[in-house]
């Protein structure tokens, strides 16, 4: 009986469904919670698609050079790392525009990305294909039905992006770290006030950000083709940005909102197959979205001084 | 014998471009001394202390810190030096609770995890000893003034400071918890703690201060001990001239009742309110912040609608008017945060002189700049605006010039009721004297004024009918002279309930 | 001298722009001809590339490729009437505007027939199941690629009028994770063969086959030897050809304007088998050699509009 | 007097910008020279290159003053993109498929389809966002990827020309805007462009209207308190910012393409956002930037055609550009840099 339902196809189906939801949510879960960390400290994130297309790239070349996807993955993380840090000098210290910097980031990222694949593997298209970072099946649990196939049977992203959600929520909610963050984002002239150095934290932060949009650019190369392709994150940086505000800044929220966005992609590639006119098919996922944002989640709030320069010596308090 | 030197400062100069903010400025704190300082708006006050704290930096001049010389070039570094400061804009995160709030920058912590109890009871007992009553787990955005100037109090005070510096703390605060502050001041003083306090309250500043430093237009105008001074002799000091510090009112026929509200009711936080205002007089409404007044006020200029009840202006229910409609008939309203919904800062004075008005600056839809020209300059002339031209920003003006503006604004347009909260908030004696006078003319020239207010002198002072307000509800009206300060603070507190409600004919 | 004026997308699309460039290439080592392109970005670009090429007027030939380029070529054309042109993909008809339109529907045809029988063998190949389903991942659902679909299913029905065909799109033409996932929700749903028409995405179906154990198909040029093992063979237009016989014919004098539809007949188009590890059965091969035939002979017409699938299936004969 | 020091200022951190993207091109083998002789020569050499350079900025002219109207008003447009769309797709459905009209007729009734699309497109988020606060960010990138599928079905069934091509018939020679010079495609859609910088302009600091946008924008409580209504203000920028993008569309279908042609636009839209605030969200503001986007792209173009330098470096290459006018501090810097540098090479 249960045999038989469990074996029934709508389970088997359902099972895909979701199996295809968690692997279209990871990147995009990841490079959400980057935003959450440079947003948090009051910086505009939009050069997260450049982000993770840089950490895309960087996973491949580092397991292309050292034949080790994990270093690639390493590598990724360091290039994200000092990607965000240009943005941050820029943002932060010469106080450009963080909309504006973050659109030349996304130039900037696509741009050299595709020179470097050029110079590398002298290929305008793609990279060699390379080690890369294959699903790992965990010991029993991933024999349960169901459950097993589903959720034990993940790419190590997965579990990362898990894992840094529930420290990123620790860090937030339950280190003094988190919350002088939070406080950042809100007013940086009343941190300030108190001793904390502001500016070490907004860049702390933005390099944080930066390196998890890295990963998850990395998932895209490293964890689903083991291969780079020339502007494959096509894309997703904005979703993530709109995961990241759908999500409320809040990292459990931001990857459940990544988990929606996951869970309407997969709906909408299945829904493809029963030969609905494309388009509208593919209108879905943001449908959805603004569904579940007009209807449901009505209090968004951003970090009041998100966006803001702060000049010590020049703000009235 | 002379007490040993906490802090001195020396020949501070601090110019902001072209603007000098101090001039050669002294000033001499003895340990364990509460030192007032003194000045009109724009005088230097903050500019100075905020030298001390880290914020600016002097231009020319030295720092000594018990007779050491000392360079303190951020925060951190007068935090270290045990200084803290309480500025005149609350620095509070509102949505952060607030024990957060006082503990950020301190945190106790287990291995990088946030410990809650620790602080919870390092900061318990700080409020139990000074008697500062603060709600914990609350968020800030949702406590009263009064309770958000406490945190304040308490954040400095938790980071074990020698020197405390309060820069206009009770610019919000009613009379008991002034005297509750100044109780804590001297608790402070007795433990040897060094207290340099901002205020405009001359009265305050003579109760509670051993020593005043005047300051004029960034200069130092000396300074007195206070067992020496009179409020007098500090406003002399302050402005350079006799500064009337009661306003003489003048008997105003008063004419009909031109404004009332029936029964209003705002879910829980207005109960049936009933006022009636007449021609030619001014009601104050009485009571500590966070009783109602703001709803009452945002009520009565139609930013939200009542749960029930009506307001009637001229025989007409203007219940269901627009903000728009009612600034049309003719009702002048002056907003307690002047920064919040008064001014729009950073856009030009004359842009901000017409606000609410710009209607009838309009000539085929296009804006008509000589007669917005014509106002601006008026307003500026007869209401005493400091200011370079009216083509400067509004972020510009000093707390007392921005305030005047914004009282010129609405008397400018003759308006027939006129709604004003705190309108002498954080603005210095002079300009009180002068806005006083205005407010006085209004009801001279029969205009209906509603008054609220935290000051209880400005009640005192300007009210032909005093309404104590608490909890939402109206517990008592009367005459002003009904009412002795202690009795008006006793009832601001909740000590009379609603029934035993006494109204003089 | 030539001038390229390439699609958007440009170059390293693995597919149309890819290999028109290695046409051009050959050319330059086999025929010694120099040669300038460009890789414009928006369809606003086209016009000013392909007028500044014109009016430099070094070019003997110059080739724009890409459907949308017609409409600035039909403008520039009439500016500058003694400058040869080739375009791919569209059809300009103009005296000195050489248009040449590829019938991919015709090589589709052949891989759906192909496909259709494949899916069912399970003997010759493990991986096969019985469940007869087959797909095709597009790029965007433009009438181009749609004319791919439209000759794959008529090509498998045609075999086996009881294939069911997926037809999908990734939505974009450098997005290869996500044509991957829809290739995998193909499999996962009993397909055994898809057909990738997606460009720079479609190397995701690939990746896709792997990594389920399933079977594809490449597109344009040879794409066998990426995943040799699961790649049965491409579906192949010789677009490298086409272009090199246009300089050619050029260098020789013997251009010719006009509106050429180039399909099996002209060996524009075709199927290949080679560089693939998986060895399709004879008997298959010699079925679609004799549909190639008919086809050639007209005695099929395939569709390039699946509005026209079921018609064409109702009326052909078996 | 102000304006010239502007502008020289401007050409200065241009200036340092090619400095900098040229070491990068230097480092990576190219020669800067030739690279910037291309691209100055391409931008503003001769009449084609600025004729050319101004067909790029047009569409950025419109998307610009769209997400700066918006700006003013407080509130973040992101949706331009969509906008755009919606209007193209309005001015080509109008312009190909109305019976025979007067040509300005008909012209004027494609540019008011154009406007009136893209503005009810933007008016959607305003609706959602003044009823259901929803946030506009995401709403409008929502509504952008709607919208743009949504033009893709209409261009591929609904309205599709016969042929091989996702696209809508050509508009009939009365809905055309006509071009300036043959030659090139400098259409006077440009013109429309520029009158509406200065209508933008008049409408911001002379009207009412624009004035009481401003304030909303500033401080929306004060406005409110000033009897300002709020929401409605903001549906209405909305609305005007929807119709300048939709007038951006219908400009290059009626002077460009001459029909809608499915994915037309390479992001002309998201242009706009860095048009706009570069510009300092100033309708003369945006003139000057949508024209620095237009030479860049222009640049760009001819860099790309007349040397083997792989067109990705543009990208690079407008980075650069980008930040330098964006990031006023670094220009400080870089300047103070050079400044040092001249005082050590003279001792
Ligand atoms: N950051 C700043 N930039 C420019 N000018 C400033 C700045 N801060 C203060 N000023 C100017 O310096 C002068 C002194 O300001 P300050 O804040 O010290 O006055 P104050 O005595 O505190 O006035 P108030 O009683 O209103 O608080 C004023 O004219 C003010 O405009
Ligand atoms: N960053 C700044 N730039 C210019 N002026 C400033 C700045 N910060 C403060 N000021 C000015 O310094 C003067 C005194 O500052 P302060 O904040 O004490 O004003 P205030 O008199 O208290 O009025 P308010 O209470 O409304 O701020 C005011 O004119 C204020 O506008
Ligand atoms: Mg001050
Ligand atoms: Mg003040």
């Amino acid at each position: 009986m249960l045999e038989q339902w469990l074996n029934s196809d709508a389970v088997f189906l359902t099972v895909a469904l979701l199996a295809s939801t968690l692997r279209m949510a990871t990147p995009l879960g990841l490079a959400a919670l980057g935003a959450v960390y440079s947003e948090r400290a009051g910086v505009i994130n939009l050069g997260l698609e450049g982000l993770m297309l840089g950490g895309a790239f960087f996973g491949i070349l580092g397991s292309y050079l050292t034949g080790n996807a994990w270093l690639g993955v390493l590598l990724a993380a360091l290039a994200g790392g000092i990607m965000a840090l240009l943005f941050a000098l820029v943002t932060l210290r010469y106080k450009a525009n963080h909309v504006v910097a973050g659109v030349a980031l996304n130039l900037l990222g696509l741009g050299f990305t595709t020179v470097l694949l050029v110079a590398v593997w002298g290929n305008r298209g793609k990279s060699p294909d390379v080690a890369g970072i294959y699903p790992i099946y965990i010991p029993y649990l991933s024999d349960l039905p169901i459950v097993g196939e589903l959720i034990f049977r993940q790419s190590p992203f997965f579990y990362l992006l898990i894992i840094l959600m529930i420290l990123s929520w620790l860090f937030f909610y339950r280190t003094k770290w988190g919350l002088r963050l939070r406080a950042i984002g809100e007013n940086p002239a009343a941190v300030d006030s108190l001793g904390i150095p502001v500016f070490t934290y907004k860049y702390l932060a933005v390099i944080a950000g930066g390196m998890l949009a890295a990963l998850g650019g990395a998932y895209l190369s490293l964890g689903e083709l083991s291969m780079f392709a020339r502007n494959m994150v096509s894309g997703r940086g904005y979703i993530a940005l709109a995961a990241n505000i759908l999500g409320n800044w809040n990292p459990i929220g931001v990857v459940l909102a990544s988990f929606l966005f996951g869970l309407a992609n997969a709906i909408e590639m299945n829904l493809q197959l029963y030969g609905w006119p494309t388009q509208f098919v593919q209108m879905i996922p943001y449908v959805v979205t603004m569904f579940v944002l007009g209807g449901f989640v009505r209090k968004v709030q951003a970090p009041k001084a998100l966006g803001q320069h702060f000049d010590r010596s020049n703000t009235n308090m | 014998m002379e007490a040993l030197e906490a802090l001195r400062m020396n020949k501070i100069v601090k110019s902001f471009g072209s603007l000098k903010a101090l001039d050669q400025v002294d000033l001499t704190v003895a340990k364990g001394e509460i030192h007032c300082l003194l000045g009109e708006n724009g005088a230097g006050k903050t500019t100075l202390m905020k030298i001390l704290y880290g914020i600016h930096q002097q231009d020319e001049g030295e720092i000594y810190l018990n007779a050491k010389k000392v360079k303190i070039s951020s925060p951190k570094e007068a935090i270290t030096q045990g200084i803290s400061m309480v500025f005149q804009h609350f620095m509070l995160i509102p949505n952060l609770s607030v024990m957060e709030n006082i503990i950020l920058g301190q945190e106790e912590t287990k291995m990088g995890i946030l410990a809650d109890k620790e602080s919870r009871n390092k900061v318990a007992n700080l409020s139990e000893k000074l008697g500062l009553k603060v709600r914990l787990d609350m968020l800030v955005e949702d406590i009263p003034v009064g309770e958000k100037q406490r945190v304040e109090i308490i954040k400095a005070l938790y980071r074990g400071a020698e020197i405390i510096i309060l820069d206009e703390p009770t610019a919000v605060l009613t009379p008991q918890e002034v005297s509750e502050l100044f109780k804590v001041l001297k608790t402070l003083k007795e433990d040897g703690k060094t207290i340099i306090i901002i205020t405009h309250k001359l009265k305050e500043t003579l109760a509670v201060a051993d020593k005043v430093t005047v300051l004029r237009n960034g200069k130092n105008q000396g300074s007195i001990t206070t067992d020496k001074a009179t409020p007098e002799i500090l406003a002399q000091m302050m402005v350079g001239r006799n500064v009337m510090l009661e306003v003489v009112k003048g008997k105003v026929e008063k004419g009909p009742v031109i404004f009332e509200t029936k029964g209003l009711n705002l879910k829980d936080k207005l109960k049936n309110i009933n006022l009636k205002i007449h021609a030619g007089e001014i009601v104050g409404i009485a009571g500590v912040e966070g009783n109602g007044q703001t709803e009452l006020l945002e009520t009565l200029i139609g930013l939200c609608s009542p749960t029930s009840g009506s307001i009637i202006f001229d025989q007409k229910d203007i219940t269901k008017d627009s903000v728009e409609e009612r600034l049309d008939q003719g009702l002048g309203f002056i907003p307690e945060d002047r920064n919040d919904r008064g001014l729009v800062n950073n856009f030009k004075l004359w842009q901000n002189a017409i606000l609410g008005y710009q209607k009838r600056y309009e000539k085929k839809g296009l804006l008509d700049f000589a007669a917005i020209t014509k106002a601006s300059e008026t307003i500026v002339k007869n209401y005493q605006v400091k200011v370079l031209g009216i083509d400067s920003k509004s972020s510009s003006l000093s707390g007392g010039n921005a305030q005047k503006l914004l009282v010129g604004r609405v008397f400018y347009h003759n308006p027939r009721v006129l709604i004003i909260a705190h309108p002498t908030r954080g603005v210095d004696v002079g300009a009180i004297e002068y806005l006083h006078k205005e407010i006085l003319s209004m009801r001279s020239q029969g205009k209906a004024i509603l008054l609220v207010s935290a000051d209880l002198d400005e009640i005192r002072q300007l009210s032909d009918r005093i309404a104590v307000i608490y909890e939402g509800a109206i517990t008592i009206e009367g005459d002003g002279g009904d009412f002795t300060e202690d009795e008006l603070g006793l009832y601001m507190a909740g000590g009379l309930r609603p029934e035993s409600k006494v109204v003089k004919a | 001298r030539v001038g390229v004026v390439f699609a958007t997308g440009g170059l390293g699309d693995r597919s149309f722009n890819d290999s028109g460039y290695e046409g051009v290439k050959r050319a330059e080592k086999e025929l010694g001809i120099a040669f300038d392109y460009v890789e414009p970005q928006a369809v606003a670009d086209f016009e000013s590339h392909q007028r500044a090429f014109a009016q430099s007027n070094k070019y003997d030939l110059i080739i724009c490729l890409g459907f949308d380029q017609a409409d600035a070529l039909k403008k520039v054309a009439k500016e500058y009437p003694k400058q040869k042109f080739v375009l791919i993909d569209s059809d300009v008809d103009a005296p000195n505007v050489a248009a040449i339109l590829s019938k991919d529907h015709e090589k589709s045809f052949l891989v759906g027939a192909f496909a259709a029988m494949l899916t069912k063998d399970t003997k010759n190949f493990k991986q096969m199941n019985s469940a007869g389903k087959i797909g095709i991942v597009g790029g965007m659902p433009i009438p181009l690629i749609k004319a791919f679909a439209a000759g794959y299913t008529a090509g498998a029905k045609y075999i086996d009028p009881k294939i069911e065909v997926y037809e999908a799109y990734a939505g974009g033409w450098s997005d290869p994770a996500k044509a991957k996932e829809q290739a995998l929700i193909m499999y996962s749903r009993g397909a055994d063969i898809v057909f990738q028409a997606a460009g720079g995405s479609g190397l995701g179906v690939f990746k896709a086959a792997k990594q389920a154990k399933k079977y594809a198909i490449g597109v344009d040029s040879n794409q066998n030897y990426i995943e040799p093992d699961h790649i049965l063979f491409s579906a192949v237009r010789r677009l490298d050809n086409v272009l090199y016989n246009q300089i050619a014919d050029a260098m020789k004098g013997q251009w010719k304007p006009g509106i050429y539809k180039l399909g099996l007949k002209e060996k524009a188009v075709d199927y290949d088998l080679t560089k693939s590890n998986l060895k399709i059965p004879t008997a298959m091969v010699e079925k679609v050699e004799e549909l190639r035939g008919k086809i050639i002979a007209g005695e099929i017409v395939v569709p390039d509009k699946l509005e026209d699938v079921d018609a064409f299936l109702k009326n052909v004969k078996r | 007097m102000k304006i010239i020091k502007k502008a020289a200022n401007l050409l200065l951190r241009l200036a340092l910008a090619l400095i900098i993207a040229g070491i990068i091109l230097f480092v990576s083998g190219y020669s800067p020279l030739k690279a910037y002789k291309a691209m100055i020569w391409g931008a503003i050499g001769n009449w084609n290159g600025i004729a050319l350079s101004l067909v790029q900025a047009t569409p950025l002219i419109f998307t610009g003053l769209a997400v700066a109207f918006a700006n003013n008003c407080g509130v973040f447009n992101i949706g331009a993109e969509g906008q755009l769309y919606l209007g193209a797709m309005a001015a080509g459905v109008i312009g190909a498929y109305l019976p025979p009209l007067p040509h300005y007729l008909h012209l004027l009734l494609a540019l008011l389809g154009g406007a009136l699309f893209g503005g009810l497109w933007a008016a959607i988020a305003a609706w959602l966002k003044v009823k259901a606060n929803a946030n506009e960010v995401i709403m409008t990138i929502m509504l952008n990827s709607i919208g743009i599928l949504f033009c893709s079905y209409l261009a591929n069934y609904t309205f599709k020309a016969s042929g091989p091509v996702a696209q809508t018939p050509e508009i009939k020679s009365t809905a055309v805007l006509s071009r300036l010079s043959t030659g090139t495609q400098l259409s006077s859609a440009i013109f429309l462009g520029l009158a509406l910088i200065v209508l933008v302009w008049f409408v911001l600091y002379r009207t009412k209207f624009g004035y009481e946008i401003r304030i909303v924008g500033a401080n929306p409580r004060a406005a409110a308190t000033a009897g300002i209504n709020v929401a409605q203000k903001i549906t209405a920028a909305l609305f005007i910012s929807g119709t300048l993008a939709g007038l951006g569309g219908a400009g290059q279908v009626l002077g460009l393409h001459g029909r809608f042609i499915d994915g037309f636009s390479p992001g002309y839209g998201f242009d706009g956002i860095a048009v706009a605030i570069l510009g300092g969200n100033s309708p003369i503001g945006v003139l000057f930037s949508a024209l620095l986007f237009g030479l860049m792209r222009a640049g760009g173009m001819v860099l790309d055609r007349t040397t083997n330098i792989p067109v990705d470096f543009v990208l690079i290459i407008q980075a650069v550009i980008i930040v330098m006018v964006a990031a006023p501090e670094l220009f400080k810097a870089l300047k103070g840099g050079v400044k040092d540098v001249r005082t050590v090479v003279k001792q």
